[in-house]
């Protein structure tokens, strides 16, 4: 009997129906014993093994590979060649505007007052100047360290107010020759080097990854040692609120100014 | 080995489990989620250099200096000028939304021709070269045919570089019809010609006014330059200044002020000579200004020995407070203790020009709320009333018109302002379509629209658009397709005011002149061409005459040469006025017949004769259209800063900010007292039939205590067939409506509501 | 929360509007849609669903004509302190995903557009209406994207926005006294834009714990009472449901003071 | 292969039949579905929830349907911590409708955020203040504990309890069933609570908000009270139609009575509770917000007072009474009327302590906010019950899920 | 959700919720996994446990 049909016509209770149009099970046949054992056994233990194994290679091994695309920037760009001729090193291109916001890649106006012709040999100089300084072109950078719109990121705060050289979140890209090939995140369209070289999301450097845990990193670590690799600062920065809740007068952590997270507030970051 | 269903099953559950220790489900949870953050169809605006641009916002008259923020070449966000003396850093929601429309689905983006039947929406993409040399032909031609006075032009103001290049080649062409969109500018100008004896502006020193007296201005809502008005009543409001409001409905002005006074609609002139009566009747008048500074308040005779009657003996014979209480809805008391407040407030200042005075009105009305301002004495002075003779800026050499121009320019005017009946009226719009419709005069072959919108914003549209059918050839040179563009044969777009310099001269109301300066602030996003050089260009094409009466390069040449030095103060200041700035006194202020300040009105010939109408008729407001019995309800409009009513509808954030008490879907709402509503059997939210003289519109009823029992509101501003789906087909035109009404005196249309009835639909 | 950071360096801005010189104009609505990104619809007469971070109610006293009276009152977002004024605001307690947050450091309740998963929890906590949800997916008719503010992150449908004080102004505003070797700001270097634009100049913004600053001085907030306004002609929205926001408003007319909160029928008599 | 599942020794309607009720039910699931996902890939203005009705049809099932669930973990407490053996025969049917009754829930929370992709950040990136984190915690956890009781029953099939593995699981799972059980009955009563706690801590809506017990409104505790009273009405209620429709019954009575006793007795004392709060709420709470108790009532369409007094005598006290007084709990009519009210009124509590919340202005310059759901809303709130036969139906039909049936039911020859 | 996350505090309010929540989870986790170890155990020896 369905439950719905009767609960569609409650009144149509025919009672002959209910007597012939049964069902009934059939007698219960056991399980033969053999069959859950030995040979069957293994061999479904082995495919187990073999099913492990395969999600593990696709998982680690082929998944990353999709996942991202390579794209190569419109132009080889030499920074240490750069850097060299230039008098304010990372500064003479990439600067603060005077609102106090800074100025990021440097616009084709800005690469005009070095190459409104061609100076040298390097045939990638030639590629830029015709094809995007004659043409009043601006060059497609594919900017590795380019945050989504949602991130409000104060470079000033860093640079001015801190202190802190380009190096210590972007690398050594000043002492790079070429360009690095560009991965994109199929899905979110954004850099691997925000999202995390390491599929693992282990890093030895704090600009192989840019989330809001690796700023963290560095905004709590005031308390702990500078030299420490994140995961060790983590750890250390976790034991160190443990033992401050456990021993309030011990300890004193420096709390934030956001009331929910006790860190600093989200909008601090998140525009 | 035997492959089984089993073996299938622990290969999957081998599987899930090793996937679980790879960072794939996690990654791609994670990915998944940023991508939701990140969606390709939501726009991520780039970022880039702020810098920003100073200029003049153009939207309305207001004139209020504006500061875009740009990121890179995007303007991003138009600001007030801080220390813009008229505006100060303030702005309108309109102002604001500028970007809406420059950047909007409502420009039009190239020059373009008809194809198809008029306001089909059918249009073909030409060049400017062609555009340019259609028009030529077309005049070429009426040229010709020597009938230049067949062209005519209408515009939505006379003043400043651009209207005066139009006016110009008007009058090089042979035509006087140059027209300008109505407005209380008409009345106030020619209430200042009659009782001042000089062509001037009206300015009001509101920000220094002790007591103002306002008749139905919305002070705040759009009257004069909205934002300045603002600024001012704010400051009334903090040093202890009054306002009383006489309106019928309570405006957001009648809420704001200190005393709104519920008059019945079109009473005003009425409750003016009332207060003037008591003013007089108790000597509260300032003795020396009307003594040595006035005349006609006593009965005087004129050049031909007829005694005549003075301003004194009318209102005290007539206009007593009791005569007029019950016509104007307002008690003798309130109308004796108003007379007397006014009369004794140090400051006090008498405004008129309903809502937001895009209307004209009858004259009498003027007369006698100026006459007011003179029996305090209040003119020229601080905190008083102002005549702002116009800047004098432009001062170009006289046009040498050719043979076939002069021909032309006897014909006269189409719309018989400056004529005998009509003398010292400079425009009368709504005549001239009428006489395109009863075939009077001579015909319209071409006519151009310059940042005016006929089709819209003039009463009785649907006279209007069987005018146009009339006229031939419609050349419009709007930017944004308006009804009127979308009804002409051939638009040439002008830039948008944010794409092009132009200057501003002084805003309306204002009470010392100013020049400021419209400066492009992004580069033109289409294919449009500044106004000014289109009409440089269409001159040059005609040759001849036409080309040497614009003897300038370009526009921006011809703004360089007019301006002169005033262009560096501009383009470094954002804003030009004079050093010292001093207003006439009494003595030098009037250039009537007398020298002095005239209660009488004359037009005067060129001898200085007086043809004068006895003074009871001029100091008379007019009846609104239709029959009491059939019509028994008076609709009067309304104005508001959140429905734009000029030259372009309301861009997207304005009509966001809309009530749904005023528009609700594309239905507007009617205002009605909720006892009048009890008797007609409607009720809140109830659709009904609207129906006037003039047309009938379907509508549903808001209950509203601040109007008066008998009398319903419209809003001003809706009901465009045109623009963009964001304004389009909201609700209904207030000018479909309406017709004009005659002010007998002067002509000018002189309506301020309709009678009406509303049934259930 | 136990522990209170009190305002020790803190600041607290806050708004006054003058519903006095509040013409009803609009204009604030339009400066915060302007600065904001905030989207629209063809159809914006369903109130409902319409986002106006700043909304502009029209009041009524209630009387028949000719006593009528109407009064324009502009509500952005009142960034409650909650009880006490610990930060415990109606709407920030409630978010399941810390997507919104309250900031000690400068007194703003922030909304993270990108951790906000819909919910709606806080719409239904915030008895002023402020909170908007994107119902719909935000879309610029084809160019008018151009104008968009790229300080500003735009919305996503899905999600619940409201007003930030103009955070973002702020944050600006820093970045250029960071460049300059401040850390402070003056008055008038941090203003939402409502306050900017306001014609009538109704609309005062500033810092409430800075006895300097104007919002200060006209409203004299008592700090015994989380800042209830000791200036008789002030009041807030909702006083009684000790939400304490920081949107003062001052009218010199009672029957507009008293529309601010409710009352008991004995207890308005006696008002 | 059919009659091969179907449990021995009970009658079971012909396949044909089966097949045809699930089809019908399907098809209105089918319906259900397509609403469903018109919502996930048009967004929720495909339902008429508006700013100032943030939570409505959806929430209130939700709640609803979490309330009615209560039967499953206050069932499994009474027979696993307290030991109340005679409920074994009731049991496995209350699981079965608490599962469909939490599944149901948390599908309903994934149509009903706008972001669903985002829906882990409640977990990863938890608020603890929130009552909802507590409520999406606890909520999934018991439906693990549920799935873990579902588990051995499903297992219990013929065919799959012919595996050894399986009977061995099945056997193992039932050994340690207290333990589960007692877990279920810690997450059950904070996430009833916290659910109480959604509209109570709302301390800006006077009309949700009730005072505190330590960080608990008072709700937290009623919420968790009226679901241990009102579930176990509704495993009842549909065990009673689950008979009607079979024609067979199932459940000896002093099963039902005893369970029908023990829920009479939680809702007597819950209506004492809920009338003190109610009380202390109308004269204290409210009136301290600047609220007469019939502002919360008046100048509306639709919530006048008699909600409250449907609410609290109709459909509270005259069913506390009925099933505290044996001679009228014995009356089947009265049980059966009994039981229908007591899950209206949590319902209608539920409803009110939601929606009412939302539509009452607390501004006095605004209007009462009501709003009539879409037919994506109703079509997906209407899926939910479809998938609950679907599943009630499968596995009445293949799982013995009532011990007592072979007895009550002898199959003849 | 995991102290290792930026937002995690450590107070009370973290503690004692997580703390619950992780001890349910725990409690359900190492139930059910007991409950499968000694199935496969079962199941190995081959002793075919009766029911009830």
């Amino acid at each position: 009997m369905s439950a719905s049909e009767e609960q569609n016509s409650p009144e149509a209770e025919a009672p002959d129906e209910e007597e012939m149009d049964v069902e009934t099970s059939e007698p219960i046949e056991p399980l033969k014993p053999e069959e859950g054992k030995n040979g069957a056994g293994a061999t479904i233990f082995l495919f187990f093994i073999l099913g492990f194994a395969a999600s593990l290679i696709v998982g680690w091994v082929v998944f990353p590979k999709l996942l991202y695309s390579k794209k190569i920037q419109p132009i080889n760009f030499n920074h240490a060649l750069h850097v060299a001729e230039a008098a304010e090193g990372c500064e003479s291109c990439h600067y603060f505007r005077e609102d106090g916001s800074f100025s990021g890649v440097p616009t084709i106006s800005h690469c005009i007052e070095c190459h409104e012709n061609v100076n040298g040999e390097d045939p990638e100089e030639k590629k830029f100047v015709r094809e995007y300084v004659e043409a009043g072109k601006e060059v497609p950078w594919l900017i590795y360290a380019k945050q989504p719109a949602s991130v409000f990121f104060s470079h000033a705060a860093h640079v001015i107010t801190a202190k802190m050289e380009c190096v210590a979140c972007h690398g050594p890209i000043g002492e790079s020759t070429e360009t690095r090939i560009y991965e994109e995140n199929r899905l979110t369209g954004y850099s691997r080097d925000i999202w995390g070289k390491n599929i693992s999301g282990i890093k030895q450097h704090s600009w192989e990854r840019m989330k809001m845990d690796d700023c963290a990193d560095c905004h709590m670590q005031k308390a702990t040692s500078e030299k420490e690799s994140g995961v060790q600062q983590s750890l250390t920065r976790q034991l160190r609120e443990m033992v401050s809740v456990a021993f309030p007068n011990v300890m004193e952590v420096k709390k934030g100014s956001s009331v929910q997270t006790e860190k600093d507030a989200c909008f601090v970051c998140h525009k | 080995m035997k492959i089984d269903r089993r073996s299938f099953l622990s290969f999957i559950v081998g599987g899930a489990a090793g996937t679980a220790l790879t960072p794939l489900p996690w990654k791609i949870t994670d990915d998944l989620s940023i991508w939701s953050q990140n969606w390709p169809w939501t726009p991520v605006p780039p970022n880039g250099e702020v810098t920003f641009v100073n200029s003049v916002c153009r939207l309305c008259p207001g004139g209020c200096g504006i500061t875009v923020r740009k990121v890179d070449a995007r303007a991003v966000k138009i600001e007030g000028m801080d220390g813009y003396p008229v505006n100060d850093g303030g702005i309108c929601p309109l102002g604001l939304s500028g970007l809406q429309l420059l950047y909007g689905p409502t420009r039009i983006p190239y020059p373009m021709k008809r194809k198809g039947n008029r306001g089909d929406g059918k249009w073909e993409k030409i060049s400017w070269e062609k555009a340019v040399s259609e028009v030529v032909t077309k005049l070429g031609e009426i040229r010709k045919n020597n009938r230049p006075h067949g062209l005519a032009c209408i515009s939505e103001s006379d003043r400043g570089t651009v209207a005066g290049l139009m006016a110009r080649f008007m009058s090089a062409f042979g035509s006087q019809n140059f027209i300008r969109q109505p407005s209380m500018e008409d009345s106030y100008e020619l209430a200042l010609y009659l009782m001042h004896g000089i062509r001037a502006e009206a300015g009001f020193d509101i920000e220094n006014a002790a007591f103002v007296l306002s008749f139905g201005s919305g002070v705040i809502e759009g009257w004069g330059s909205p934002v300045r008005m603002f600024r001012a009543n704010s400051k009334l409001i903090k040093t202890g200044g009054k306002v009383v409001q006489i309106e019928a409905r309570l405006s957001k002005s009648a809420a704001k002020s200190d005393k709104w006074i519920p008059i019945n609609p079109g009473t005003e002139t009425a409750l003016a000579l009332a207060m003037a009566h008591v003013i007089i009747k108790e000597g509260l008048y300032n003795k020396d200004f009307i003594e040595n500074h006035a005349f006609g308040f006593e009965d005087w005779t004129d050049g031909q020995g007829n005694k005549q009657q003075g301003f004194k003996s009318l209102v005290t014979a007539t206009y007593a407070p009791e005569n007029v209480a019950e016509a104007t809805g307002v008690e003798k008391a309130v109308i004796v203790s108003l007379a007397r407040h006014f009369a004794r407030a140090s400051k006090p200042l008498a405004i008129c020009g309903r809502g937001q005075g895009r209307t004209s009105s009858a004259i009498g009305e003027f007369l006698a709320v100026q006459a007011l301002n003179a029996l305090v004495g209040n003119i020229n002075q601080e905190g008083g009333f102002h005549a702002i003779s116009d800047n004098d800026y432009i001062d170009w050499p006289e046009i040498e018109t050719d043979q076939i121009a002069s021909n032309g320019l006897q014909n006269g005017r189409l719309d018989e302002a400056g004529s005998e009946n009509y003398a010292s009226v400079r425009y009368l719009p709504h005549r001239f379509f009428e006489n395109i419709i009863a075939e009077t005069g001579y015909p319209i072959q071409v006519l151009f629209a310059a940042g005016a919108n006929p089709l819209y914003s003039l009463p009785d549209t649907k006279a209007v658009k069987a005018a146009l059918d009339k006229v031939p050839f419609i050349v419009s040179f709007s930017s944004f397709m308006d009804e009127t563009a979308q009804y002409s044969d051939i638009i040439l777009p002008d830039h948008t005011y944010l794409e092009r310099y132009e200057d501003v001269p002084t805003p309306i109301g204002l009470q010392k002149p100013i020049i400021g300066l419209t400066r492009p602030v992004v580069s033109p996003q289409l294919d449009t061409k500044h106004l000014g050089d289109v009409i440089l260009g269409i001159a040059k094409g005609l040759g001849g005459s036409m080309a040497q009466a614009f003897p300038w390069k370009s526009y921006e040449a011809c703004l360089e040469k007019t301006l002169g030095r005033k262009l560096d103060t501009l383009l470094d200041k954002g804003y030009w006025s004079p050093a010292v700035f001093s207003v006439p006194e009494w003595i030098k202020a009037f250039e009537t017949a007398s020298g002095k300040f005239e209660f009488v009105v004359s037009d005067q010939d060129g001898n200085g004769d007086r043809k004068t109408k006895p003074i009871a008729d001029w100091y008379t407001g007019v009846e609104s259209q239709g029959d009491p019995v059939t019509y028994p309800l008076l609709l009067i409009p309304y104005d508001s800063m959140r429905l734009v009513n000029g030259f372009v509808g309301d861009p997207p954030f304005v009509i966001k900010t809309v009530e749904d008490t005023v528009l609700k879907g594309k239905d507007v709402f009617i205002e009605i007292n909720p006892k009048t509503a009890k008797q007609l059997g409607l009720s809140e939210g109830k659709y009904a039939r609207l129906t006037t003289p003039k047309g009938n519109a379907k509508v549903r009823v808001h209950l509203f205590e601040g109007i008066k029992e008998g009398i319903i509101a419209l809003p001003r501003g809706l009901g465009h067939t045109a623009y963009d789906s964001y304004i389009a087909d909201k609700g209904v035109n207030y000018n479909e409506l309406i017709g004009a009404v005659y002010d007998p005196v002067s002509g000018l249309d002189a309506a301020w509501g309709i009678r009406a009835k509303l049934g259930k639909a | 929360m136990k522990q209170t950071q009190g305002n020790n360096g803190n600041k607290k801005f806050g708004m006054v509007i003058n519903l006095d010189l509040c013409t009803g104009c609009g204009s604030c609505m339009v400066a915060c849609m302007a600065e904001n990104n905030v989207p629209f619809k063809e159809d914006e007469t369903d109130k409902l669903d319409s986002i106006t971070w700043m909304r502009v109610y029209k009041l009524k006293n209630g009387k028949s004509w000719p006593n009528a009276d109407i009064c324009y009152l502009p509500r952005p977002c009142m960034h409650c302190g909650g009880h006490g004024d610990h930060g415990h605001s109606p709407c920030v307690s409630v978010c399941p995903a810390v997507a919104t947050d309250y900031s000690m450091a400068t007194g703003i309740v922030s909304q993270i557009y990108t951790r906000c998963f819909g919910c709606r929890y806080c719409m239904a906590a915030c008895p002023y209406h402020v909170r908007y949800f994107n119902w719909w997916d935000p879309v610029w008719p084809e160019g008018m994207e151009r104008f968009l503010n790229p300080d500003v992150s735009v919305r996503m449908r899905g999600v619940v926005e409201k007003c930030s004080f103009c955070f973002h102004r702020y944050q600006l505003a820093m970045n250029k006294a960071f460049l300059e070797g401040r850390r402070v700001l003056e008055e008038d270097e941090y203003q939402s834009a409502c306050t900017q634009a306001c014609p009538a100049g109704a609309i005062t913004f500033g810092d409430l714990n800075n006895p300097e600053h104007a919002v200060h001085q006209l409203v004299q907030p008592d700090p015994k009472h989380a800042g209830r306004p000791r200036n008789p002609k002030a009041f807030r929205l909702l006083e009684r449901l000790e939400t304490n926001p920081k949107v003062y408003y001052v009218s010199s007319r009672k029957w507009v003071r008293q529309s601010g909160d409710n009352y008991l029928k004995k207890e308005k008599q006696k008002i | 292969m059919d009659s091969a599942l179907i449990p021995q020794g009970v009658n079971r309607c012909p396949l044909w039949k089966f097949a045809l009720g699930i089809a019908i039910v399907g098809a209105v699931l089918m319906w259900g579905v397509y609403a469903m996902m018109l919502v996930w890939i048009k967004g929720l203005n495909q339902t008429n929830m508006n700013d100032a009705y943030g939570f409505a049809l959806w929430i209130w099932a939700d709640l609803s349907v979490i309330a009615l669930g209560g039967g499953a973990f206050f069932t499994g407490f009474l027979r696993y911590v307290i030991g109340i053996n005679d409920l074994k025969n009731i049991i496995n049917y209350a699981v079965i409708i608490g599962f469909i009754c939490y599944s149901s829930a948390q599908l309903i929370l994934g149509l009903d955020v706008g972001q669903p992709l985002r829906g882990w950040f409640i977990f990863w990136h938890a608020n603890v203040h929130s009552m909802l984190t507590e409520v999406a915690f606890c909520l999934t956890a018991y439906f693990g504990v549920l799935c873990v009781e579902y588990v051995p029953l499903l297992l219990e099939n013929r065919q799959l309890d012919r595996v050894p593995f399986f009977h061995n699981l099945s056997h193992n799972l039932h050994e340690i069933m207290a333990v589960f059980a007692a877990t279920g009955a810690f997450l059950s009563f904070f996430h009833q609570g916290s659910l109480g706690g959604v509209s109570g801590v709302l301390f800006a809506r006077p009309f949700g908000f009730r005072e505190g017990v330590f960080v608990w409104p008072w709700t937290f505790f009623l919420y968790t009270w009226s679901a241990a009273a009102c579930g176990p009405c509704f495993t009842i209620l549909i065990t009673k139609i689950t008979e009607k429709v079979t024609k067979k019954k199932l459940v000896k009575d002093n099963v039902i009575q005893i369970l029908a006793k023990i829920a009479g007795w939680m809702l007597a004392t819950y209506m004492v509770a809920k009338i003190i709060d109610t009380i202390y709420w109308a004269t204290v709470t409210a009136p301290s917000k600047g609220f007469d108790l019939m502002t919360f009532y008046s100048n509306n369409p639709l919530y006048g007072i008699w909600i409250l007094i449907l609410e609290l005598v109709v459909c509270g006290i005259v069913p506390a009474a009925i099933l505290i007084t044996p001679k009228w709990r014995g009356n089947p009519r009265g049980l059966t009327l009994a039981m229908i009210l007591a899950v209206i009124g949590v319902c209608l509590n539920r409803w009110v302590m939601i929606l009412q919340v939302l539509a009452i202005p607390v501004l006095p310059f605004e209007n009462w906010a009501l709003y009539m759901p879409s037919w994506q809303e109703i079509a997906t709130t209407i899926l939910p019950v479809c998938y609950g036969i679907i599943l009630i139906m499968i596995s009445y039909r293949y799982l013995p899920v009532f011990p007592q049936e072979k007895e009550l039911n002898p199959i003849a020859g | 959700m995991l102290p290792f996350s930026f937002e995690w505090v450590w107070d009370m309010g973290h503690l004692l919720f997580h703390g619950g929540l992780w001890f349910a989870l725990n409690v359900i986790g190492i139930g059910v996994t007991y409950c499968v170890v000694k199935a496969v155990y079962d199941t190995m020896k081959g002793n075919s446990t009766n029911h009830h």
